[in-house]
């Protein structure tokens, strides 16, 4: 029973209710502390010199004058940082892209750091070093970076995932196929097929808290770090690699952290402020700029999508292909191939194939976004979806809904899927009253799904019981968003006790064994999973204390409803013991009252939504104003559901700042140009309407509660459903994302031309 | 070089500190007096995470020089509770689940705050843009919004 | 006998075969047998792997037992925000 | 870094004049601390004018309005009588950045900073405000569109300080608006924004008119041709199509990162005619 994943259909008592998170009071009175908000004493302040270049040869760095000005601590360039990568191409990718070695590869790449006594002196150590550049061709656009001369991004890169394997490197990095069956005949077999081709540009996560370390490191080779991050224990052991640190050595902290998004699972400038303290011998704390944030840590790829749909006039889809190109920055990614996964994973297709590309370009390496990759392929697809309901004179709920995927049905990436909920969503949208809502003038309507896989992974948790009978329960996944109020949620309903007497801490990598990140809507899927284990390790632990008290075998003890139960006619009179007495009791029994769980969280359940978007456009002008946004997702099973509905608003919410106007914009010389929130234009408060939710709850049935990952999904279909709403207002299909006013105003021209 | 004298009020208690002429409110509020509840989101105005009031009026501490404080009344998150006693907006916010990470948060309320001070009963559009100069990348907004909605109403019953 | 599906750059590692049949109990030893047959998988297998057992995905759980007759799907390891 | 703090705009004046470094005025500093936080400007020394009497004030007279330098937004929406003479420059200074930006911002250093872009400017011009600049030696006196020569560039001289704006007397049947495209509904910079004051004559027709550009040409731009378009009208349609015929003409954009040429040729016209009916109807026009 104890490690059992199986989905148990049972009552709960505090699992789906609302109670105030413990970490508010911090939050509202500003004492929680955040990655910038840790000092130590003697520290110092370290500050990035970084490439203004798209891709340049770093001939000589001079750092000479900057060592020598009083009060300048260190100064570091990559021969700081040596190669201890032994073969492990993605960590020297990594170690790369902290530091440029011999090539600035993107304009903001890092190519030295200094650590001063403050900032000032830092700024002017800064401006000493003499960086002596010979530029190099570059290329930041997705399509020009595939052609034959194009300049090459990384010289060590050949094209994966095709056989033979070249003959010569590539800017395509990696080529990825999946689907089944015969595309070509399914084509041959439709009565109408549609083409359509797509760009996205580049999104950045926005998460509103910089990144911000403090790091120390003694020659002794022992060191800790405070930081902002999603998941301490992977930055410990990248950091320890990149640094030739022992892992048990290297202590990380999280912070609190403001925002990740996926930007915040690679390390960016960690490693540089550990080499900084460990020149220095002084702890130093590294904090970036807006403008850093943007330039040089991970946006999501921007994107070049070809995709045909062939269907039959009864609106039987009868083959779906996609060719999805996805720049991956300057280091190779998966990106293109999570693309190519997801793009059809919401239909049940007899003919289907999509090849990914994973193309290099000089841009800041890609990280993961919230379901990455999957909101770029969600509005290709989507939006042709809709054109081809319209070919076909077909309602496009009723025909997205005659394809739906369903349990059975083969997926476009691969495995047969279980019960899964993106029929249910549709079905919801269909009864929806948004959906019969009157539109007012310059008002049009769209809804569009979306996919995500969700995981779990490495967890590892402990749960301590007080004398006094209150837990503390210690975790290692970062929360985000509320995870220690859902985590206190499950050890109260496990153990039977009020939500109160728990109590949630994020621990330290020194506290607890290795914990994956909080990505991929891992967090309250496996902490959630490994909680409940935990504490019924902790009650096998309660019944033995209260078989030994009353002197009986632990056979005949039950946990139940919070108190430890004797069994049978023999016992009627031991009067049960609660989790109070027994821990009151402890001492005297066995000592302290412990639970531990370690599990690789497994079997983590897909998840679907469809999303219904209302949107009014200037008939003159193109300016756009969402004007009623409506979410329907399946959780699984909403543990708390006031933040499993901050999950659908928020990820909606930047699903349409990225429909409308959020985009990364090069100049000719490879430059960013808006690195700052002023033209880099995510949602304002003004800018947005309400965002309805609807939880339908499909359980899980790999885990104990029926818990699927929430976070992701939710960004995933806006982009087409605004795509469709504008489709629907203005008669014009937009290609091209962000589907700002000019690009409207443009298409709406050529339209009528 | 040598820094400036500068005499001031933070939350009501009168407050000295040396700093740079260069050196902004906000830097002196973090990195000289451990008032860390205000947040650098940008450092150009845009995001509205170190929202703090000067002489009542919500500004934000970046775009402040910390000499300009002299003689002057700044308030922060940190001075927003009274005693033992959350603000209302504060108990909303936990109430209604109006914050996820938790980094923009004091900004917000700050903000709130100045615009119940001047319009105790605003609609949802008032809100909405009195609130413009603050991100949030996480709720959407939309709890943020009804929180202050609902305390703007507690403050009205009293 | 399992017959393992592939997909992706797995396909490219196998030699561009759709499925490949292999003698395992376990997702450990399916993954031992699979790198004999085609080195080149090894490549694969260190940017990481996820393997699907009827529907559900295992990343880690080595030690899984695949039922005989089940459907297995060799998937590349996916990364999520 | 030095911080000043004189009390008297003379003295800000010769602070400037005499500073050898890169010197600036802080009034609210939200375009000032920007650049300094970007590293696009390293002053030696900062003048902060907002403890100069003259410059604190929005005083009415029977010439007009004086608007001090150092006055905020914030405070001239909260002046009535200022935003009831002259409702557009006040919504143009109201529509700068959030609450918080509102707070600091005046339009004086709106004008100052000179870029293209400036909300307040266009109203400004089309209201026919006049900038007081204080100089070491003397004062002068200059008309708005005459101070901003080039993106980041005025025709003040170094020591020169605006020390306010003047608006002039409203003549009865007068009205003015400003609007501005920008792609969000708050915070952004204009892609395009369009000042227009008018005032009418009898039965409603426009006796005299001026139109201003922003964020379309190097500078922001007193589009006389489109002011004629209009006057002896009743903003008919015809006259409606003239106006946004001559904004367009007198577009001069670039393709950046808030816009295109096109678009902003396009929308200069659009904003131009709304502009232009709300003035009308401000001033009373049927």
């Amino acid at each position: 029973m104890a490690n059992d994943t199986k989905f148990r259909n049972r009552q709960f008592k505090s699992v789906g209710t609302r109670p105030p998170r413990p970490d508010g009071l911090d939050k509202v009175t500003g004492r929680a502390k955040f990655g910038a908000d840790t000092f130590a004493p003697g520290q110092l302040i370290g500050l990035v010199l970084r490439s203004p270049h798209a891709h340049a040869e770093i001939k000589r760095i001079d750092t000479s004058k900057a060592e020598k000005l009083n009060g300048v601590k260190a100064v570091i360039t990559s021969k700081d940082l040596p190669d201890l990568t032994n073969g492990d191409r993605d960590l020297y990718d990594t170690l790369e892209n902290c530091m440029a070695r011999d090539r600035a590869l993107y304009d903001g790449h890092a190519v030295a750091a200094v650590a001063a006594i403050d900032a000032p002196t830092a700024r002017k150590a800064l401006k000493l070093i003499r960086v002596t550049y010979k530029l190099l061709p570059h290329v930041t656009d997705v399509d020009e970076a595939m052609k034959p001369n194009a300049p090459l991004v990384q010289p060590r890169v050949y094209t994966r995932g095709v056989s033979p394997k070249p003959k010569s490197p590539s800017n395509v990095a990696k080529v990825s196929e999946f689907g089944h069956g015969d595309v070509e005949a399914g084509f041959k077999a439709a009565d109408v097929v549609v083409e359509k081709s797509y760009k996205t540009e580049q999104a950045h996560q926005g998460y509103i808290e910089p990144h911000a370390c403090l790091a120390s490191v003694g020659p002794d080779g022992h060191g800790e770090l405070w930081v902002t991050t999603q998941g301490h224990f992977i930055y410990r052991n990248t950091c320890a690699s990149l640094l030739g640190m022992e892992v048990a050595k290297l202590k990380v902290t999280s912070s609190e952290i403001g925002g990740g998004f996926g930007g915040k699972t690679h390390v960016w400038m960690e490693p540089i402020a550990l080499a900084l303290s460990r020149k220095a011998n002084r702890p130093v704390k590294l904090e970036m700029t807006r403008d850093e944030v943007f330039r040089s840590t991970g946006p999501t790829s921007s994107t070049s999508i070809d995709v045909k749909i062939g269907v039959k006039k009864n609106g039987k889809i009868t083959a779906a292909s996609a060719h999805l190109r996805y720049q991956d920055g300057a280091f190779p990614g998966i990106w293109a191939m999570l693309g190519a996964m997801t793009a059809y994973a919401c239909y049940d297709l007899k003919n289907v194939k999509t090849v990914g590309y994973d193309v290099l370009v000089n841009r800041p390496k890609v990280a993961a976004y919230r379901a990455p990759s999957a909101p770029m392929a969600a509005f290709a697809i989507e939006s042709t979806i809709n054109e081809v309901a319209a070919e076909i004179g077909m309602d496009p709920v009723d025909f997205r809904i005659k394809n739906a995927a369903k349990e059975g049905t083969k997926s476009s990436y691969g495995p047969t899927y279980g019960p899964i909920g993106i029929g249910p969503t549709l079905a919801a949208v269909k009864k929806h009253p948004h959906m019969r809502a009157k539109l007012e003038k310059n008002q049009g309507r769209g809804m569009a799904c979306g996919f995500w896989f969700n995981f779990g992974g490495e967890t590892c948790t402990d749960l301590n019981i007080g004398v006094d009978g209150t837990v503390t329960l210690t975790v290692g996944t970062i929360d985000v968003g509320g995870a220690r109020a859902s985590l206190s949620l499950i050890a109260a309903e496990e153990l039977g006790i009020p939500y109160e007497s728990v109590k949630c801490n994020i621990t330290d990598t020194g506290s607890l064994g290795h914990n994956d990140m909080t990505d991929g809507s891992r967090g309250t899927f496996s902490s959630g999973m490994s909680t409940i284990f935990a504490a019924r390790n902790a009650i096998e632990e309660l019944c033995q204390r209260a078989a030994d008290t009353w002197e009986i075998s632990v056979k005949d003890v039950v946990w139940d409803d919070g108190k430890a139960t004797a069994k049978g006619k023999k016992h009627k009179k031991l009067k049960p013991l609660s989790l109070d007495e027994l821990a009151g009791g402890s001492p005297n029994t066995g000592g302290p009252i412990a639970g531990h769980s370690q599990i690789v969280a497994d079997g983590a359940g897909v998840s679907f939504a469809s999303h219904i978007c209302d949107i009014e456009v200037d008939p003159e002008t193109s300016a756009t104003k969402v004007v009623r946004y409506t979410v329907v997702q399946d959780a699984g099973k909403a543990i708390h559901p006031d933040y499993v509905e901050g999950q659908f608003q928020g990820g909606a919410a930047q699903g349409i700042g990225w429909a409308l106007n959020e985009e990364y914009i090069y100049d000719e010389n490879g430059r960013l140009q808006n690195p700052g929130f002023l033209d880099y234009r995510v949602p304002v408060c003004s800018d947005l309407p309400f965002i309805d939710t609807q939880i339908l709850e499909i359980p899980n049935p790999n885990h104990p509660y029926g818990i699927r990952g929430v976070g992701e999904t939710s960004i995933v279909p806006p982009l087409a459903a605004i795509g469709n709403a504008l489709s629907d207002v203005a008669g014009v299909r937009m290609t091209h994302v962000p589907m700002s006013p000019p690009r409207i105003r443009k298409a709406i021209k050529e339209n009528q031309a | 070089m040598a820094g400036t004298f500068v005499s001031t009020k933070i939350n009501g208690d009168q407050t000295e500190f040396v700093c740079q002429a260069g050196e902004t409110l906000l830097e002196v509020l973090r990195n000289r007096l451990g008032l860390t509840g205000s947040k650098e989101g940008c450092g150009t105005g845009d995001c509205g995470a170190c929202s703090v009031t000067l002489d009542g009026r919500l500004v934000c501490s970046c775009l402040v020089l910390g000499v300009e404080a002299q003689g002057r009344k700044v308030n922060t998150i940190e001075g927003l509770a009274d005693g033992d006693a959350l603000h209302p907006l504060q108990s909303n916010f936990i109430k209604h689940a109006a914050l996820q990470c938790g980094i923009c948060t004091p900004g917000f309320l700050i903000a709130s705050k100045a615009l119940l001070d001047r319009n105790p009963n605003p609609t949802d559009e008032e809100i909405r843009f009195a609130l413009a100069g603050n991100l949030c990348r996480c709720t959407g907004y939309d709890k943020i919004v009804r929180a202050v909605k609902a305390t703007a109403k507690d403050l009205r019953k009293k | 006998m399992l017959k393992v599906c592939l997909s992706g750059p797995l396909k490219a590692a196998a030699d561009g075969a759709a499925s490949v049949s292999i003698s395992a109990v376990t997702i450990r030893e399916l993954l031992r047998e699979l790198i004999e047959q085609y080195p080149g998988m090894q490549n694969q297998l260190d940017d990481g792997i996820a393997v699907s057992v009827n529907g559900q995905i295992f990343r880690d759980k080595w030690s899984e037992e695949i039922p005989e007759g089940a459907e297995v799907f060799l998937l590349p390891r996916i990364q999520g925000g | 870094m030095k911080y000043q703090t004189p009390s008297t705009t003379k003295e800000a004046a010769v602070l400037i004049k005499r500073e050898r470094g890169k010197a600036f005025v802080l009034a609210g500093g939200t375009d000032l601390m920007v650049r300094m936080k970007t590293g696009l400007t390293e002053p030696d020394l900062v003048v902060d004018i907002k403890h100069i009497p003259a410059m604190q004030s929005i005083k009415k007279s029977a010439t007009g309005f004086r608007i001090g330098a150092a006055v905020s937004a914030a405070e001239m929406g909260e002046n009535a009588p200022l935003k009831k003479a002259w409702p557009g420059v006040v919504e143009s200074a109201n529509l700068i950045g959030s609450d918080q930006i509102q707070n600091r911002c005046t339009v004086a250093g709106n004008l100052c900073n000179a870029s293209p872009a400036a909300d307040a400017v266009p109203a400004l011009i089309a209201a026919g405000a006049k900038a007081n600049v204080v100089g070491p030696q003397r004062r002068r006196t200059v008309s708005v569109e005459k101070v901003i020569t080039g993106p980041g560039t005025t025709s003040l001289a170094k020591g020169e300080v605006v020390e306010a704006i003047t608006l002039p007397k409203r003549p009865p049947k007068s009205g003015d608006a400003y609007l501005r495209f920008i792609p969000r509904s708050e915070m952004d910079i204009a892609v395009v924004g369009v000042g227009v004051s008018l005032t009418l004559g009898n039965n409603s027709v426009i006796k005299s008119a001026r139109v201003a550009l922003g964020a379309v040409a190097p500078t922001p731009l007193l589009v006389s041709a489109a002011g004629k378009a209009i006057v002896g009208t009743k903003l008919d349609k015809a006259a409606l199509n003239k106006l946004a015929e001559a904004c367009s003409a007198a577009c001069n954009p670039i393709d950046d990162k808030r816009g295109t040429v096109e678009f902003r040729t396009e929308v200069a016209g659009v904003l131009a005619q709304r502009a232009a009916k709300i003035a009308y109807k401000r001033a009373g026009g049927k």
